[in-house]
């Protein structure tokens, strides 16, 4: 187990370096250039712009620039072209945001795919499941930015309902319950829509695993041996078929995060996804290398978690 | 399951193909989805070939009027019109040609790459595909949408590079898929077989592995489709995507989301079309799926 | 089996737990009322970048770090120039002119005291002679007085030449040493700052220059070592300011403000390692004095307009940051910025909000909010939702949203027209656009009219050139050219565009087909550019447009003049100097002259609106060159927006102080600097006793 | 011969399939005595393991259907019994052994839980739950049972895991026990072993054993009675003695012929000639 965590580390890191020498690449072929003032401030002189191009090495070749980011990134000195302050601090800062929100999307997924796909294995071809069925699909095909703003009109417009940020700004609470209950609802707005696509395609593999596995021989022997539906469903077959729940968690991340960037920015939420948005915009090299760095890192460990969890769930997994 | 398969009664079983045919065929809800997906794809030509005859219909859809700007839905445009004065029925129906291009053809592109990069990986085995599922790895961990974002402001947002940007980032699982059925095929008897026989590897793979394999490629392709129409969406929307005047219904939504407290027909309307076109292909994709498989689900 | 039925009863819980907690919160979020404390709530879109002034550039940063900070001087509600730190201030300037020998000095000296009528007319204070120079003290900085003083000197004073250099590594001293081994003190200045350095002598030319190019190569190397010519006056020039500040300003923590945080601000802005963007407003200061605590003079190498503006940057507290290296300022100060000003920086929550809450020791007297809230949202969208939850109290409404914002009783409106304007830029460089007459056609092709119309419904006027209606020099006679498809038509006829087979213009086989361009996410740019092209396909010109992101936008085609056409708009400050925009030197790339509109006449007059200070002359010499640029149409001017800013009514009202120790209590008004301008001033009408009981 | 204590009654069986019907078991009928051991008979496709799990009706409905026929147990109908008295009646009074014993545990759970949910279900009454499961797997000859338990299904050898399985079938002490080809999946030597420990067990609770099988070699020795199956139909039945000496049907002969013999070189079923079967 050891040995496999450490070699599963090892490749990580060899991936992680090609991931950042991608992403580094792409985002400074990119046109554009970091000016962290606009370039179309008259009063910027090509002095001051010169001095700016030393200070962050963007006069130097680009292996030389690449060289210097790796070596910041690891130092700890990266900083960010936008302000100055340095990029781990940043990510730093909206990682317990992004965590929140996407922690909060991967439970709604899972929690609500589990049971929408074991309640269509359930009833296999039948009406529910027929419904089930198309609603994961209508889910699957909405597009999100479109949800999210017919959803945002209809609070904003019909029930006047702050939506925006983590928590509503400038009320006084009258108790710590409802200043929770104010921030469960700024995180689980953006998270259930994070979460729709989530759900249904949970839901299809978890069913379409109950299925598989309702027809392997140990649960005829269940029902041999006397065990109502109830304990041959819930207790032999269940165990059995939430691989995909698992997996789900390794694919669902790099989605989420991704897919948070349009969500992150029409419900005003500091996470990643918006720093990573503005900082593509900005071409804040830096930043965007160091996210890129962070993100593939968190998913890395996303699918090693994954992996270590097949093996608590399934004996027969030896992780080698 | 059922080890002991009584035999069938009557004539022999029928081949694959006709069987997952006959599936098909009894699926309401698929040929329901496919009818639906060959109404769509028929009425995007109609008005592709109208606009290019130069008979727009029913308006011209890039016609500014700036009398009728944002007009709520009425009787003369039945989904009203945007902040040109623009109508949105006809740029909707002048947009799905554009939508539903992009789906196809970066699902081929998409296809092309993952069935190539699968095959070379899962028919030569050992390092190669250790190798190459390693970058496919590294690819999937990147969130796509960054990706996405810097490609497109790299090339510069046409139809032509939008299309092969959605391609270019969405091939990773067809090039798993693929793999994994060429893992198992490849040791299959009639592959040994051939190998016995001398045939050669490129040989082997389009004779005997790929045809094998077409079925699940064919259910990926279909449902690959709406999920690059809404990646096109998603581009448009941040206005990453295909170039005004052009309609596409993402960027009639991009071009909308301004208006959206003050008219919201601009977005409400193409929204559904997104909808529409992906709900239908994902469920004659999804059919599909089950007429293909080896074990249907119900028995 | 109750290990299955956990199993069961989890499956089920938990969503719907999720979603019962999520359906209560819902309902609390929606019930909560809007219980608003003694705060301001300001929607902004973006984050500030830094709240160091002297850093940042973008209006959020401005916007936080214009409440925290102060400048020496600052625009009143009617936009003149007043005092902000500074109590009072001073201008004046020193023009020397050499001769050729002592006894020509005195004779010129003599013959202007005998020319002289009237002292004050010219604003000379005093004239004094010393050695071969006669020195001249104006009370009002500028070139014209001093020429005009010159023509009765009678005797030919000898022009000065000054020429700027550009080192390979720092100048310090060496300039300084040239001077002193110069045999016949030809050098009369030298300025050096950085890698910079500027020289001023007499006489000839070629000789001076040449010594001073072996001195400086024998130090430096030839590589990386330019010297060239610079424009400024024949004779020495040298303006100055003297600030005299308040008394008793304490800095937020405590600390007297006094003429070294002045000095320090100043440095700091010279500094290379801070990267101001601000460099250039100071480039021309020679010095900055601080005789006592409470005197700051600034001297000038010549006259430079912009100057008294530049002094409105807020000022830094040398005792937190002088020993800290600029480097380091991100990381703490940036954040957590110590200013002056009415309200303290509170917190900045990243992406959310930065708040500030009120000074009572504002040397002011005490501002009636408790707070400012500036939240950062990403985009008009989310501010305009924020607005209607009451989660921020101004909103600047988009052109279509105002008329329904405007009958609905609850809200108070602002709309005022912006210094800004919105035009079409033709790449000169491309022979299609060199044509004056195409221009003109251009120009009464569209219907800016029905653009003004439906594109901002009626909230703007249309553009007359480089200035905007409100500003103090602008030139109201220009004339815009009408909307006139037939005389547009016409004009292409006579410069040999003619229509071919397809409708198109044709002239030399070439047709009049051209790519407009401009950034995404602009919907009043996306509309211009799609009714310029309708508008222009009448007369016969195919235009497509394409849309990029900013950043590829700049940088790949507006930067680099790789162009046809662009829309794009300037938004302009207070300030007449429009050099960097329109002067022929700043045609190359990445330079903000980038349809490359050169010419002489409008070179000039950039040149002495710069240099000079009278009222008058500025609005004379700007009018000339608004005319100027307009006859040329190298844009297609097109329109000035107006802004509409939209208040619950309810939030604010204002009391500020009047004339003669009195209150002036009222509703916010707009004034010429904005709604905001009294924002120190502001309270909630709920928490009126409060405000009525601070003085 | 008491009263049986299973009757089968012209038990008709199809499998509705989406594009054919399969008519399984055609009117099948035989009783079981109360400690008798009866063997089924037949290939593959004959219909023996249908007739064998539908005698709980653990077929799944679709795509089984019984058309018609009864099953009577100690006298109850049990194709109209309530979900509940099935669940008593499976396991409790009669169990099964399956074919694939590495398929037919749950590979995700220990030894000890299975049997233990089976003791757990049918018997109440005992208090060591443990207890009782070492002892069962003691005797169908477990080595060290008490370590053994903790194991999980794929940590065991086949032998073993058939071992578990009729463990798992006993402990509930069922009236019926269903081996449904036991030791098809096993080796040799194993197949010798398991049948074996049947046979001892059989003597030792005195219940009855349905065995279904194709392989008349471990029939005889072990089964009192032979029920022999062809494409859905009981085209023979007897004491096994006698099917062995006098086959009736062509299709007994060719199976029997299949037996391994000393000497024999030819041990693939003889293909049998359609026309010489005798109309049922």
């Amino acid at each position: 187990m050891t040995a496999f965590i450490i070699r599963r580390l090892l490749i990580s890191v060899v991936l992680l370096f090609f991931i950042s020498l991608i992403s580094f690449f792409i985002i400074t072929l990119t046109p554009g250039s970091p000016y962290p003032w606009g370039e179309l401030n008259p009063k910027v002189s090509e002095d001051v712009k010169r001095i700016f191009r030393e200070k962050f090495h963007l006069d130097r070749p680009l292996h030389e620039q690449y060289g210097f980011i790796m070596r910041d990134l690891f130092t700890g000195e990266l900083r960010s072209i936008k302000d100055e302050r340095p990029v781990l601090q940043k990510i730093a800062e909206r990682l317990p945001a992004t965590l929140v929100l996407n922690l909060g999307a991967l439970a709604l997924s899972l929690s609500f795919g589990l049971m929408l796909g074991i309640y269509g294995a359930r009833y296999a071809g039948r009406p529910p499941d027929v419904i089930t069925s198309i609603l994961a699909f209508v889910f699957i095909a909405l597009p999100g930015f479109w949800v999210s703003y017919l959803l945002a009109i209809g609070l904003v417009s019909y029930a006047a309902v702050p939506i925006l940020g983590t928590h509503t700004i400038g009320v006084t609470f009258g108790n710590g319950l409802e200043v929770f209950l104010d921030r469960w609802w700024h995180v689980m707005l953006p998270a259930s829509i994070l979460a729709i696509g989530g759900i249904a395609v949970q839901s299809r593999f978890i069913r379409a695993s109950m299925i598989e596995t309702l027809r392997e021989d140990y649960i005829r022997t269940a029902r041999a041996k006397g065990l109502d539906e109830n304990a041959v469903f819930y207790r032999h077959a269940l165990r059995n078929s939430i691989r995909p729940l698992i997996t789900g968690i390794g694919m669902l991340l790099p989605a989420l995060i991704g897919g948070a960037v349009i969500i992150e920015n029409i419900f005003a939420y500091p996470g990643m996804g918006r720093l990573g948005y503005e900082a593509v915009l900005e071409r804040d090299y830096p930043t965007l290398v160091a996210l890129n760095f962070v993100t593939a890192a968190l998913v890395l460990v996303g699918n090693l978690l994954a992996d270590v969890l097949y093996a608590v769930v399934d004996p027969r997994v030896r992780l080698e | 399951m059922i080890t002991t398969t009584p035999e069938p009664i009557n004539a022999a079983a029928a081949s694959p193909s006709r069987r997952a045919l006959r599936r098909f065929r009894a699926n309401k809800i698929g040929l329901f989805a496919l009818g639906m997906v060959c109404v769509l794809g028929l009425l995007a030509l109609t008005f592709f070939i109208l606009d290019r005859l130069g008979i727009p219909w029913p308006m011209d859809p890039n016609a500014t009027n700036l009398e009728r700007k944002l007009m709520p839905p009425n009787s003369v445009n039945w989904l009203g019109t945007d902040n040109l004065g623009r109508d949105v029925f006809s740029r909707l129906l002048n947009g799905a040609y554009i939508s539903l291009t992009v789906g196809f053809v970066a699902v081929f592109v998409s296809l092309f790459i993952g069935v190539t990069v699968g095959s070379i990986a899962g028919y030569f085995g050992k390092w190669v595909d250790n190798l190459i599922m390693r970058a496919v790895d590294a690819i999937m961990c990147f969130p796509t949408f960054f990706l996405i974002l810097t490609a497109v402001a790299l090339v510069g947002p046409s139809i032509l590079n939008i299309i092969v940007v959605i391609g270019l980032v969405s091939w990773t699982g067809t090039a798993r898929l693929v793999r994994a059925e060429f893992l198992t095929l490849r040791e299959s008897a009639y592959v040994q077989a051939a190998r016995a026989l001398g045939q050669r590897g490129p040989k082997i793979i389009f004779r005997h592995i790929l045809p094998n394999a077409a079925a699940p490629i064919l259910v990926t392709a279909v449902l690959g489709v709406p999920e690059a129409i809404l990646a096109e969406a998603g581009l448009s929307f941040l206005g990453f995507g295909v170039q005004p005047p052009q309609a596409t219904w993402g960027n009639i939504i991009a071009d909308g989301k301004t208006y959206i407290l003050d008219a919201w027909w601009l977005i409400l309307f193409p929204g559904l079309a997104i909808l529409l076109a992906a709900l239908s292909f994902y469920l004659t994709g999804d059919a599909l799926r089950q007429a293909v498989e080896t074990r249907s689900e119900r028995q | 089996m109750p290990g299955m039925s956990r199993v069961r009863v989890l499956i089920v819980g938990i969503p719907l737990l999720l979603a019962a907690v999520t359906a209560v919160a819902l309902w609390t979020v929606a019930r909560v009322s809007v219980d608003k404390k003694n705060e301001m709530y300001i929607g902004s879109i973006g984050e500030p970048t830094t709240l160091n002034p002297i850093q940042a550039a973008d209006s959020v940063s401005g916007s936080v770090t214009g409440v925290v900070f102060n400048g020496l001087l600052k625009y009143n509600a009617g936009l003149e120039i007043v005092g902000d730190l500074a109590s009072e201030w001073d201008l004046g300037q020193r023009s020397t002119f050499f001769f050729g020998t002592d006894e020509e000095a005195i004779m010129a000296a003599a013959n202007l005291e005998a020319g002289l009528v009237d002292r004050t007319a010219l604003n000379l204070q005093r004239y004094s002679v010393e050695g071969n120079r006669l020195m001249l003290e104006l009370s009002l900085p500028g070139v014209s007085d001093s020429r005009k003083l010159a023509e009765k000197f009678g005797v030919p004073a000898i022009p000065v030449r000054t020429v700027s250099i550009t080192a390979p590594k720092p100048l310090g001293e060496a300039l300084a040493e040239f001077a002193a081994t110069d045999p016949a003190g030809r050098v009369v200045r030298v300025w050096t700052n950085g890698n910079l350095g500027e020289l001023v002598y007499l006489g000839n030319e070629e000789e001076t220059l040449g010594r001073l190019r072996v001195w400086l190569a024998e130090r430096f190397g030839e590589e990386g070592l330019v010297i060239e010519p610079v424009l400024a006056p024949e004779f020495l020039a040298e303006p100055e300011v003297t600030f005299r500040l308040h008394e008793g300003v304490r800095w937020h923590d405590g600390a007297p403000f006094t003429s070294r945080d002045v000095k320090f601000t100043y440095d700091a802005i010279m500094d290379d390692r801070v990267a101001s963007p601000r460099k250039p407003d100071y480039e021309l200061v020679l010095s900055v004095e601080t005789p006592d605590e409470q005197t700051v003079r600034v001297v000038y190498r010549r006259p430079f307009s912009p100057a008294l503006e530049s002094w409105m940057m807020s000022i830094l507290p040398a005792h937190l940051l002088a020993d800290v290296p600029p480097d380091q300022w991100p990381l703490a100060f940036n954040r957590a910025p110590v200013g002056t000003g009415p309200f303290k920086f509170a917190e900045w929550k990243t992406n959310q909000f930065v708040r500030v809450a009120r000074n009572d020791d504002y040397f002011k007297g005490r501002p009636h909010l408790d707070s400012i809230v500036f939240r950062s949202l990403p985009d008009p969208l989310t501010l305009r939702l924020a607005f209607e939850t009451r989660q921020v109290d101004f909103w600047s409404a988009d052109p279509w949203a105002v008329g329904s914002f405007r009958k609905d009783e609850r809200f108070t409106l602002f709309t005022s027209p912006s210094n800004s304007y919105n035009y079409v830029g033709w790449n000169l460089r491309r022979p299609m656009f060199q044509d004056l007459r195409v221009r003109q056609a251009l120009a009464h092709a569209v219907n800016i009219d029905q653009m003004i119309r439906y594109v901002l419904y009626g909230y703007g006027t249309q553009s007359t050139g480089i200035f905007t209606p409100e500003m103090w020099f602008f030139n109201p006679d220009v004339q815009p050219l009408a909307y006139d498809p037939e005389k547009a038509k016409q004009l292409l006829d006579a410069a040999g565009w003619v229509p071919g087979p397809d409708g198109v213009r044709v002239k030399d086989g070439k047709r009049f087909a051209f790519t407009l361009i401009t950034n995404n996410g602009n919907v009043i740019r996306s509309d211009i550019a799609t009714l310029v092209q309708e508008n222009l396909r009448a007369v016969g010109i195919d235009v497509t447009v394409e849309m990029y992101e900013w950043a590829v936008f700049l940088k790949r085609f507006v930067n680099q003049g790789e162009f046809d056409a662009v829309v794009l708009g300037w938004a302009l400050g207070q300030g007449f100097d429009q050099f960097q925009i329109w002067h022929s030197t700043q045609t190359e790339p990445e330079r903000l002259n980038m349809v490359g509109y050169q010419s002489e006449p409008a070179d000039r007059l950039l040149e002495s609106i710069r240099e000079e200070f009278d009222r008058a002359e500025i609005i004379r010499q700007c009018g000339e060159l608004q005319q100027l640029i307009y006859n040329d149409q190298p844009y297609l001017f097109l329109f000035v927006p107006e802004g509409t800013s939209v208040m619950w009514k309810d939030a604010f009202r204002v009391k500020r102080p009047g004339p003669d120790a009195t209150w002036i209590d009222e509703p916010v008004t707009m004034t010429k600097a904005g709604w905001s301008h009294y924002l120190e001033w502001f309270y909630r009408p709920e928490y009126a006793q409060e405000a009525v009981n601070n003085p | 011969m008491s009263q049986p204590i299973l009757q089968v009654r012209d038990l008709c069986i199809d499998f509705v399939l989406e594009d054919r019907t399969i008519e399984a078991v055609k009117g099948a009928s035989f009783d079981l005595a109360s400690g008798e051991t009866l063997a089924i008979v037949g290939e593959s496709g004959s219909g023996k393991s249908v007739t064998a799990l539908a005698l709980t009706r653990l077929l799944p409905v679709p795509p089984a259907k019984i058309k018609r026929g009864e099953i009577l147990f100690q006298g109850a109908n049990v194709m109209q019994m309530d979900a509940a008295r099935l669940r008593k009646l499976r396991g409790g009074k009669i169990a099964y052994i399956f074919q694939e014993p590495s398929t037919s545990l749950n590979p995700v759970y220990t030894v000890r839980t299975q049997i233990g949910e089976a003791i757990r279900l049918h018997r109440p009454d005992v208090t060591d739950v443990d207890a009782e499961i070492v002892r069962w797997l003691d005797a169908v000859g477990i080595v060290d049972p008490a370590a053994r338990m903790h194991d999980y299904p794929h940590q065991l050898s086949g032998g073993m895991q058939q071992r578990v399985m009729i463990a798992m079938a006993l402990a509930c002490q069922p009236d019926v026990l269903v081996a449904d080809e036991p030791t098809t999946a096993l080796d040799v030597t194993i197949q010798a072993q398991i049948m074996e420990l049947l046979g001892s067990l059989k003597e030792r609770f005195g219940m009855s054993v349905i065995l279904i099988t194709h392989n008349f070699g471990i029939v005889s020795g072990f089964a009192a009675r032979v029920l022999v199956m062809y494409r859905g139909r009981i085209v023979e039945q007897g004491p096994t003695e006698e099917i062995l000496r006098h086959p009736q049907h062509p299709y007994t002969r060719a199976l029997i012929d299949c037996i391994p013999r000393l000497g024999s070189k030819d041990k693939r079923l003889k293909t049998i000639d359609h026309a010489a079967i005798p109309a049922a």
